[in-house]
């Protein structure tokens, strides 16, 4: 019977490579920490599950006419989808706690050297001959470290696209692992009485100083740094249209059914560079190692800025604020308030850990736009 | 190789040094401009009075909110960050 | 006057051709039916205006640059509408019903023979020389008996896209009509006391139950099927962020914003085949007349198999829920519901119809997936 | 001609035959599932406990909800489902 | 050091051209004006900002494969974001005061004189060798006199992309400005008497009228001038989803999300087009002159033709309500509301005042029918 | 040039014209629409009274209401189209 032998051929019992069957197990694993776990679920789930897709032989789904991979074509070899998700989380951002203690920022710039030490241990693996990455990959994974999806996702695809599977992937799986890995080198690099350490309160900050700063933002980004204006212009512009009052519904949208059609959308598009091929690499595995390590020299970089920052300054700082400068909004910040709670029931750390949070979103897009103008 | 390893150091160095320039920079005209829109008054123009997202638009200086207060502000800006999507 | 000239023959009333009126008045006819009789409103108001607009003489809104040609391109032709909104119906879908009774997943198999007498059938009428489908066009004309629109669309883009208006129209119109086509048949295959059978009581279903089947049904479908992955991947992507929990925003818009925005312009892609050139042919009144067959077919085939059920079954079956296998949900487990409220008027049949009803959406995909992989 | 023919009929059988096994096989492997779920008692892990939209979760077995319950589910249901969208 | 001449050259700095350097300086103006004087502030903001975003140099938003220039390709160029828009607006749209009082479409009609004195006007231009603009171009500019910015985006990018900028720009401003220019033209060619003429209460219509209507309106439309089917079919569309009440769903998300992202990626479009090489030119100066122009003109002829219409009516019509004739909707009601409260303050002519406020976007949908047929 | 001048005043004579009949036909085509509806009765069907968003549905005739009634329409109408995007 032909039609038989047909629809044998067509199965994937028939079909399926052990690597796409690896890869499956490793979608259901992603699915798994997501929705069990809720590690960052809302792009863990829609990748994870595009993932699955994306391994189903003989569908096509993530491959020529396939809607996975139109989705990936169109929205994120375009840039489209992680600008317009930078958009919305400019709509969700509140700069308030920035504005009212400007000098956090340094905090958010400080927590960059993962970045940079990330791309030399990617570069070194390749001078010692274990892997094999060129400038741009060293740069599109050192990305990493600066623990903001979007970002990640927008530099590998203009720099690495064959690496952005592991590399959103590496991202998101750190952002969510962000209570787990912060903590111990927090309370390594501080003492008990530093943790302790109160904040002076923040002052409140007007609404006009709000609309002003994405427009002040911005014009510094378009005269000094322009390769980085797509992605902190889109941010500024979403947080704009939440401050400036004028254009609530538009806002609304930005940061409710736009962002969640697009992150639906992202993920799904992210998912299908998940193919067995392009993931299941000794690469793959340098980059979830070398993700770590930014991570954690993200951290520390803050920390230990943070304690130098405090003999200059008059008012004190507590220096677990400093690890909230690689950003993972708001998981960090929420990780120090924690850590802080811990060493003083009574110091809510919370709103002092935003200013960093946001200033670590800007400092990461900022360092994605000299990757992107040096290495391009 | 070690040429490639060259690049990677001088772009940390140019890198590191680009985005502390650029913070630092953001720092001083981010309080250049609180300062401008505080003290000369400008936080009374209308675009700030007429606008309708429920912020309390307060010019500063008459913060005077017990810690129970910023406690509570915490406690609801967490709870609004948690659905946030990064 | 060259102007008047230009104007005059600009115009509607110069140019106009008898099939364009005629379609004109076919719209017109769908919009009272969907307005007045409520026939599936949402598909048969915006596809119906879509025909509407394709068919006014020169303003080419439907071929070329035209808005809704490039929709169709866009959206129809490569899949990508009937696929998002088979992601909103998952997000709507509640497996609970099938999952406390799994074996009415049969009836929901047994009702797609609908499916494949409707393309024997299509075959016959070419055998005869009545007129001239070949083996795609046949299969295309068959999933109309699986009365689902989304599916219809997908599989008639794929095999038969000069066929996608008059199949689509037929698919809707019929499941619209399915409170009158339906009783009839079901009330002539079974008596007034099968017909009062009352049910055993559906037992609570866990979440975690909710949470692995549609795993379970895309690793089925990957294993055996891929060929049907496109469609049931979607649709257990949509049921699995409705159930996971952790990922309700992005259900939440799916269901709605999502869906209602490919709804309409899915309506419109569709209005866009309506041209008079390509629907009205002798084809389009033999895939209404194979339309009808299918559905009755399919019913009766669920009824049967619903009979054949309760001889072998422990617990009593109503055989009036076979009909829901056709799927048309929910309106097939809602006419169920009313049938059996007349022979008696305290057995509510809704619930039990609900798991052959949705049984029936997989089934037809299934059927689908089989059809696109054998004649492609 | 009447080649076509042959080839649906054909085409009618594997297409049936495929239909049943398949949902024959999900039944099996969802009622395997379910035993699993329940028997096994994963039904108690978080995923479970933690999720927030609203519907009974109770693991099998403790159903004894009366006659009008079931109707009031399937009224309920009913509305819900007459806003869905095909 | 090589890397460092790198920075310096891509900075903005190094770059920048007077030219980017003014038109920042106009989108911060626009922007101001959108969030401090409130003018459409959901245009002029996303415009602004985009305008914004186009003249970062090297940034290359808007040209190439920046996202601006994708936005506008995709949604400008083929016309649907206007489109959608106008569906979107057809949605929001209540015809109840125009039904109620049909001949008040006349004034809708007269005010449209306006866009034809415009297009004399820059033809005239051109013939005196101020500017030059052929009629493609005039019939663009002229658009702005409609009062209506999709009308005038969707124009402008079938005749003459070119000056898409300017014209959008024109149009929203001129809008914004309807409160500051029309009350002095309304006085001028009113009596105090005139003005405060109370007219007979409007009758409620029934909601068959309602849904009838815009199918009535399209057919007018396919039999007489097919080239403002895609308007005003789309507004019609909007409309009866907004009517016929069986597709609640889908007419809430059209004029809700739909209409909100499409707002947002329209404004950003547009903004592309404000770039130094393209928007700074004398023709720019011309629109804007000539854009004020057209806005008094329409306005003249709305109340003029109001007072004809009072000579010849049994019952009285206050000449206000002609200036709504441009449309502006529905600020320029409000402005006919408030000059009409001066002069009478019991005299409530808002509901007076949207029936020719409606029926100007009719009149100058239809207007940009005829120019499109006429000039391409 | 003045042959552009020329075909300027042509198009402006043929675009009032097209306008103003296309919008006179549109009023007659209107009050025939409504004077069906109301007069032949067809404002009784069901598509009327089935309909579900909140509007007065009363065929024309009996609106005997006040002058603060439509003061009020005015003011609601008002408030809801502020929020109307153009
Ligand atoms: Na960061
Ligand atoms: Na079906
Ligand atoms: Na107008």
């Amino acid at each position: 019977m032909d039609l038989l032998d047909q629809l044998w051929n067509g199965s994937g019992l028939a079909q399926m490579t052990l690597g796409q069957f690896a890869m499956i197990l490793i979608s259901l694993l992603l699915l798994y920490l997501a929705i069990a776990k809720k590690f960052e679920p809302l792009l863990l789930v829609t990748i994870g599950f595009g993932g699955l897709l994306s391994n189903i032989p003989g569908a096509e789904i993530a491959t020529g006419n396939g809607l996975l991979h139109l989705i990936y074509e169109v929205g994120i070899e375009t840039g489209a989808f992680p600008l317009i998700i930078f958009m919305g989380v400019g709509a969700l951002t509140d700069f308030g706690p920035l504005l009212a203690n400007p000098k956090t920022l340094l905090l958010g710039a400080a927590a960059q050297f993962g970045i940079f030490a990330t791309l030399l241990g990617a570069l070194g693996l390749s001078a010692l001959g274990i892997m094999d990455f060129d400038l741009k990959q060293a740069a599109a994974i050192g990305i990493i470290g600066g623990a903001d999806g979007p970002t990640a996702i927008f530099v590998a695809g203009k720099l690495a696209p064959e690496l952005l599977g592991a590399i959103a992937i590496a991202a998101y799986s750190y952002m969510a692992l962000v209570p787990i890995i912060q903590p111990p080198i927090m309370k390594l690099l501080t003492t008990e009485k530093e943790r302790s350490i109160v904040m002076v309160q923040l002052r409140e900050v007007s609404t006009l100083e709000k609309i002003v700063f994405p427009l002040l933002l911005l014009l510094l980004v378009a005269f000094l740094l322009p390769s980085a204006a797509p992605l902190l212009g889109m941010f500024c512009f979403g947080n704009l249209m939440r401050e400036c009052g004028v254009v609530e519904r538009l806002a609304e949208t930005t940061r409710n059914a736009l962002i969640n059609i697009v992150t639906i959308f992202l993920g799904l598009g992210v998912g299908s560079k998940l193919g067995a091929d392009s993931f299941l690499t000794v690469e793959t595995l340098g980059i979830l190692a070398l993700g770590m390590v930014a991570f954690s020299i993200g951290t520390a970089s803050g920390v230990l800025m943070a304690k130098l920052m405090n003999v200059f300054s008059a008012q004190p700082i507590n220096p677990l604020i400093g690890a909230a400068g690689v950003s993972a909004v708001p998981m960090a910040a929420r990780v120090v308030n924690k850590v802080g709670l811990e060493a003083n029931p009574q110091n809510f750390l919370l709103m002092h850990a935003m200013g960093p949070n946001v200033a670590g979103v800007i400092g990461s897009a900022v360092a994605a736009g000299l990757m992107i103008l040096i290495t391009s | 190789m070690s040429g490639l390893l060259e690049s990677g150091i001088e772009l940390m160095m140019i890198g590191m040094g680009t985005v502390f320039s650029f913070l630092t920079l953001l720092v001083f005209t981010t309080r250049a401009m609180s300062w401008a829109v505080l003290k000369l008054g400008f936080a009374t123009t209308p675009s700030q009075t007429n606008i309708g997202h429920g912020q309390a638009a307060g010019a500063g200086g008459q913060g005077v909110n017990t810690q129970q207060h910023v406690a509570a502000i915490a406690v609801a800006l967490d709870t609004h960050l948690s659905t946030k999507n990064k």
